[in-house]
């Protein structure tokens, strides 16, 4: 039990009894080591199931589209979590006032699968000390830094203290090195373009669409998603390499300017498809080319509403 | 690839592009058939998904004109498309489109012969890189309707 | 212009500027600049061997840089005097002139500019005007497509001494246009640049086109045209003759020219109005009739001779209607295009007009002016305490006040016109103006007022204008409220600040401020001094909460007798509005404030006395009733 | 003089904007520099619109396609020599129209009501403010939903808010709808026009 869990679970039994929200957004105890689960909590005394630790690995900002206007929201929100509500908020999707946001600076989420890639299928119990990750296999116990087993997302995390929250439990912790967050798109950019097309081919050819990725987003709330219309039918429906790659090129256009890059995608995904990469460029571009950053500020519209005649030009000629 | 290939190019035409009597006539009625005019209101209408089905149906090369910055028919609605599409088309050269085969121009009304110039020299361009592999994978075969 | 030099007393200084002109009507004192040609007008017989033998080559700015000169030039072959110049900016000194002009040894490349002052009597601005630059209307492309040209190009190309010896071609291939367009009010009737109307152009295209028409009978020539003004003696009989030539008219003012890239051909847009459908249509070369505007160095030839500019740039006539020759510095005479556009004909009269006011002050020996010239009281004149004030000089719309901080303001009688505003202006009351002192104004005005005061209305009035228009309200038996008192003055410029407090001190019930149109002001600026005034006193009694429509300001010309006797008319409304008391009671509250604002009026000489001698004579006439 | 706004002609100049109307001498250069007026409809005519209102010809006025068709481009107003701001003034007269209970013959954006999750950006893009958000009544997750709104008397159907939407809510209609324009798209390419690589 952690120190954080404990002043959540305060906050939450206080929350819910001084009648300020009447849901408070927040993870339990998983079915499964590795992993905890989201948790809806409406009465005081069901606070005790809150927890927080590593394995917290949902973006829980993606359930405040899931709750009516109406409804005020608690929500545990770590620096992800917090600028994906800002960008919510901005997009009309809940009124600030009515949303409560318990601030928690945030180490870093664990990959359960880069653990079980060392120590296979059979994790009976683990848990968090300090810097180090204890696994317990039917083998014996493991330990684990971190560092090594954190989330790539997460291990590059530029933000890693809440927005704009009302109130933050926690220290706040160092800012991220932009330098290793953008690695990936450059490295990836610096590719001669057949080997980034290929690239791209086998990723999305694995592709199963299951649409988890679109579950998992906090920031793809549409009630009919564009991959789902008839008229016109934009793409594919089935999995052929047209369809998926039209799935994923535009799931990703989508987020420009939007995605908060918690890689709740990439977690999601059953079939371990590698997606932060495409989302990363984007988010790279509109701050390179419009300075935006999502979450930096409480009014910014997203980049495609804010053009301008000065826009840089180097495509129109 | 065989010499007789030629590029099929799809052009977004705004409705209202500052294009001299001529011209406009020339795209109306002049247009050989490897080339198709599709004219929407505005640049600004021209959805990414547009350009993704293009590309992704096998189209060689897209050029979308449009009016001067500040002569927009709509006020601003080129900047926009602007915005958008320059992000889109840098998004698929990321993931290995060539550059060069979306093209967007800014035609004004006293630029006669500018779109023939633009059109010889996307197709140009086109010649150069050959026909379009990447990202082209709804390919219908010849002659097949829907 | 050779007879003009011929005869024995024309004195031709060409190449020369005026530096400064000092002194008055009569009297003037000019400094001229005679500037060095290089060539000694003595020696050269304009043999033209130096500009033979000169190697440099640069555009000729008289045939619209359309054809080449030597650095050794005339300006035009018929310059008057004959005398070469040599461009200095050009020029290589490689003396081959020298050698050439040989034993004559009018080359003189030691010569320098010579200062000059002359004593004249009186001047005459003749300056003309310049060219409007089409280039900054890129929608006309001229600058970018080679022919679109303008109507002086187009000028010197149908010219026989031009460069092209009257072949009119098209400068981008050198072939003869068989279509031509004709563009009027090019920069002209135009918010952006010039929003007058050139006077000219329309007759001018017209001519082009019939001499072009004359020339190359197949020419398709189609004038684009947004009115067709012809408003002199057989101007539109030429526009018939035009017409029956063949020449087309389209109304419709161009929004663009377009240009084939291959053939340089031209597609001129526009709507046919008259259609009302737009049109383009294809041509081989645009003419564009260019607006006229004022010479480019204006504002210094303003400031040297001291002659005012109307909106534009041109130079102001002491009068629009009555005095179009003279300008508002005596003595000096505005001639021809540099005072407002006009075309050959009325330049030309508007000299011979000019000439001969100005004979008639060289053939006088004494020039009257009015007496009601301003004085200053050089003692109460803070400027000659070592103060910084000028605001006297700055007021007056002659340039007759000289200032110099240290010494009092100096009031050059011969300049001075009377109309008062220096007096009204000065902080300090140390001017006053003869006939109309403070002291006498005041006299009327407690004169006028000293019975019931709250039942009058005290109109002020300038002479000029709105005296005129109750004089017409009168003659023509306009009524209007009894309770109406008249005070005349010259200008609304005159019209003190203190004259109003006082008036509204002394109880007046109303008093009205009025005075010409800003357009028609006598004095040229002085309706704008009062006009500013007026508003500042609008602004105080607003600030006082004094009844609306007690102070009232109406510019009313001497033709509106009828505004006249409506405004006084409404004026009394106002007043029959007021209950008494409670126009007592706000004269009362308003007085003290009145009382220190008019007080400095005291201050002036003899103010006391004429108050003195009025109170003694309004005893002895009601003694008199009694 | 302060009359009463009274005839056609004094109500437009009453309206911020239309104060600059009988400047206007009739040049006809805001027509030729008019891409409606090329491009679309040969009758769109603002110099004769302004005249109209000039001589209190309300009826015909609000009858003129040209009242509807200007979409503020502007390009006329610089090209103006009286510098009249003429989309200001169509604007005005456009504003009366409407008082007077007219509506546009514009096709304009319409709204799916189902899908639009109300993100707000059409209301961002939209050159012509045209776009709100409103609650509706369509019933949907139990309750009054908010949704993107057109006003049809502003909108001018450029398609800006139809080309930002991520989820297709908002469109044209007819000939510029995502359907048509795919629909054509499709099939061209499925055309057997030239030969295709594949």
């Amino acid at each position: 039990m952690n120190s954080l869990t404990l002043a959540i679970r305060q906050e939450a039994a206080r929350l819910l009894e001084e009648k300020i929200v009447d849901v408070v957004i927040g993870f339990e105890a998983g079915t499964l080591p590795l992993k905890a689960q989201p948790a809806f909590i409406t009465r005081k005394e069901e606070a005790e199931k809150l927890v927080f630790n590593g394995f917290c690995q949902n973006n829980l900002a993606a359930y405040l589209t899931r709750f009516p206007k109406e409804k005020r929201l608690g929500i545990i929100c770590r620096g992800c979590e917090s600028r994906a509500v800002r960008a919510l908020v901005i997009e009309h999707q809940h009124d600030r006032d009515k949303l409560y946001l318990i601030g928690v600076p945030c180490t870093g989420i664990i990959d359960w699968r880069k653990i079980e890639r060392r120590v296979g299928e059979n994790t009976l119990q683990a848990r968090e000390e300090g810097d180090e990750v204890i696994v317990t296999t039917r083998d014996g116990e493991h330990r684990f830094r971190r560092a090594d087993v954190l989330h790539d997302s997460c291990a590059r995390c530029l933000h890693p203290n809440p927005v704009g929250a009302d109130i933050v439990l926690g220290d706040p912790l160092p800012e991220g090195d932009p330098e290793r967050a953008w690695a990936p798109v450059l490295e990836f950019e610096a590719l001669p373009p057949e080997e980034r097309y290929a690239y791209f081919v086998q990723e999305t050819g694995r592709c199963i669409r299951c649409y988890a990725c679109r579950e998992a987003c906090p920031m793809c709330y549409c009630t009919e998603c564009f991959v789902d219309h008839t008229a016109p039918r934009w793409t594919e429906s089935m999995i052929t390499p047209g369809g998926t790659q039209a799935w994923h090129i535009v799931r990703a256009f989508h987020q420009a300017g939007r995605c908060v890059s918690c890689g709740a995608c990439e977690r999601a995904c059953p079939m371990d498809i590698k997606m932060t990469y495409l989302v990363d460029k984007l988010s790279y571009d509109m701050m390179q080319q419009y300075g935006f950053e999502v979450g930096a500020s409480d009014e910014k519209q997203p980049p495609f509403a804010a053009f301008t005649l000065d826009d840089r030009n180097r495509f129109v000629r | 690839m065989s010499d007789k290939w030629t590029p099929r190019i799809v052009v977004f035409q705004c409705q209202y592009c500052l294009y001299s009597e001529a011209d406009q006539k020339w795209m109306d009625t002049q247009l050989p058939p490897h080339i198709k005019l599709i004219q929407v209101p505005c640049t600004g209408r021209i959805s990414p998904l547009f350009v993704l089905n293009a590309i992704q149906g096998g189209t060689d090369g897209i050029l979308i004109s449009g009016c001067q910055p500040e002569k927009c028919h709509y006020k601003e609605g080129n900047l926009g498309a602007r915005r958008q599409l320059d992000a889109f088309r840098r998004f698929l050269t990321y993931l290995g489109l060539e550059e060069g085969r979306i093209r967007f121009a800014w035609i004004d009304v006293s630029e006669r012969g500018r779109i023939q110039q633009e059109l010889a020299g996307l197709e140009k361009t086109i010649q150069a890189m050959g026909p379009i592999t990447r990202l082209a994978t709804r390919a219908i075969p010849v002659g097949e309707k829907r | 212009m050779v007879d003009a030099a011929r005869h024995p007393k024309v004195d031709i200084r060409t190449y020369t500027e005026v530096e400064r002109v000092d002194g008055y009507v009569g009297n003037f004192k000019v400094l001229l600049r005679e500037k060095s040609r290089y060539v000694r007008a003595d020696r050269c017989n304009g043999c033209g061997e130096c500009a033979r033998v000169c190697p440099i080559e640069v555009p000729n700015y008289f045939d619209m840089n359309l054809a080449p000169r030597k650095a050794a030039y005339v300006p035009m072959s018929q310059a008057v005097p004959l005398v070469y110049n040599i461009d200095l900016d050009a020029c290589i000194h490689c003396y081959k002139c020298v050698e050439a002009c040989g034993k004559l040894e009018a080359i003189d490349f030691s010569m320098k500019d010579k200062l000059v002052w002359e004593d004249v009597g009186a001047i005459i601005v003749a300056t003309g005007f310049s060219h409007f630059d089409p280039s900054v209307m890129p929608e006309y492309g001229y600058g970018r497509y080679p022919n679109v040209i303008t109507a002086i190009e187009m000028e010197r190309l149908n010219n026989t001494a031009g460069p092209t010896a009257g072949n009119v071609i098209r400068p981008s291939d050198g072939t003869n246009p068989r279509r031509l367009a004709i563009i009027n009010c090019v920069g002209s009737r135009d918010k952006h640049f010039n929003p007058w109307c050139s006077n000219f152009c329309c007759m001018y295209g017209i001519k082009n086109a019939v001499l072009l028409k004359q020339t190359y009978p197949d020419m398709d020539i189609t004038i684009y045209y947004m009115d067709i003004r012809t408003p002199s003696k057989g101007y539109e009989e030429f526009y018939d003759r035009a017409r029956e030539m063949g020449i087309r008219f389209i109304q419709g003012r161009p929004s663009m020219i377009t240009e084939d890239p291959e053939t340089r051909n031209l597609f001129v847009h526009s709507e046919d109005v008259t259609l009302g459908r737009v049109i383009e249509r294809e041509y081989d070369m645009v003419m564009l009739n260019q607006a006229a505007v004022p010479q480019p160095d204006v504002d210094t030839t303003s400031s040297v001779l001291n002659v005012t500019q109307s909106p534009g740039g041109w130079f102001m006539e002491y009068h629009p209607k009555l005095r179009p020759i003279d300008s508002p510095n005596d003595g000096v005479f505005l001639a021809g295009a540099c005072q407002g556009v006009k075309d050959i004909p009325a330049s030309v009269a508007q000299g011979s007009a000019a000439a001969s006011r100005a004979g008639r002050i060289l053939h006088s020996d004494q020039w009257e002016i009015e007496p009601i010239v301003a004085v200053v009281w050089e003692d109460r004149c803070v400027s000659a305490q070592g103060k910084k004030c000028g605001i006297c000089a700055k007021a007056c719309p002659y340039g007759a006040i000289e200032y110099e901080q240290g010494k009092a303001a100096h009031v050059v009688t011969a300049k001075c016109h009377g109309c008062g505003g220096c007096v009204a202006e000065c902080p300090h009351n140390a001017i006053t103006q003869m006939h109309f002192t403070d002291a006498q104004i005041l006299a009327q005005l407690h004169a006028l007022l000293a019975e019931r005061p709250e039942e009058k209305i005290l109109a002020f009035r300038c002479h000029w204008c709105s005296y005129g228009g109750a004089d017409l309200a009168g003659v023509s038996h306009f009524e209007y409220s009894s309770n109406e008192r008249g005070l005349r003055v010259m200008c609304s410029a005159r019209m003190d600040a203190d004259f109003i407090y006082e008036a509204f001190r002394l109880g007046a019930g109303a008093v009205l401020y009025s005075g010409c149109h800003p357009q028609d002001c006598n004095y040229i600026t002085g309706q704008r001094l009062g006009a500013a005034r007026a508003e500042r006193l609008m602004k105080a009694f607003e600030k006082m909460e004094m009844t609306p429509g007690r102070f009232r300001v109406e510019w009313i010309s001497a033709a509106e007798g009828d505004k006249y006797a409506r405004v006084i008319n409404e004026m009394q409304a106002v007043l029959n509005s007021i209950p008494k008391e409670k126009l007592m009671e706000e004269i009362e509250r308003l007085r003290p404030e009145m009382e220190k604002r008019a007080r400095r009026l005291r201050e002036v000489p003899q103010v006391e006395e004429a108050l003195e001698y009025s109170r003694q004579l309004e005893i002895a006439m009601v003694g008199e009733e009694a | 003089m302060n009359h009463q706004p009274e005839t056609f002609a004094d109500q437009v100049r009453a309206i911020p904007g239309g104060e600059h109307l009988e400047l206007c001498y009739s040049c006809g250069t805001c027509v030729s520099k008019c891409m409606i007026q090329q491009k679309v409809e040969p009758e769109y005519n603002p110099r004769r619109l302004l005249h109209k209102v000039m001589i209190d010809l309300d009826q015909e006025a609000f009858a003129d396609k040209t009242t509807w068709l200007c979409s503020a481009c502007d390009l006329c107003y610089p090209a103006c020599p009286q510098q009249i701001h003429i989309s200001k003034v169509i604007g005005a007269i456009k504003q009366l129209a409407v008082e007077a209970g007219l509506t546009t013959y514009l096709q304009t954006a319409v709204v799916n009501e189902l899908t639009c999750v109300a993100c707000g950006l059409c209301v961002e893009v939209c050159p012509y403010e045209a776009i709100t958000l409103v609650e509706t009544s369509v019933m949907f997750r139990g309750k009054a939903v908010t949704v993107a709104r057109v006003d049809p008397n502003r909108c001018m159907a450029c398609g800006l808010c139809a080309a930002s939407c991520r989820s297709a809510s908002i469109g044209l209609v007819d000939k510029f709808s995502n359907e048509a324009v795919v629909a054509e798209l499709w099939d061209w390419i499925r055309s057997p026009v030239v030969e295709v690589t594949a």
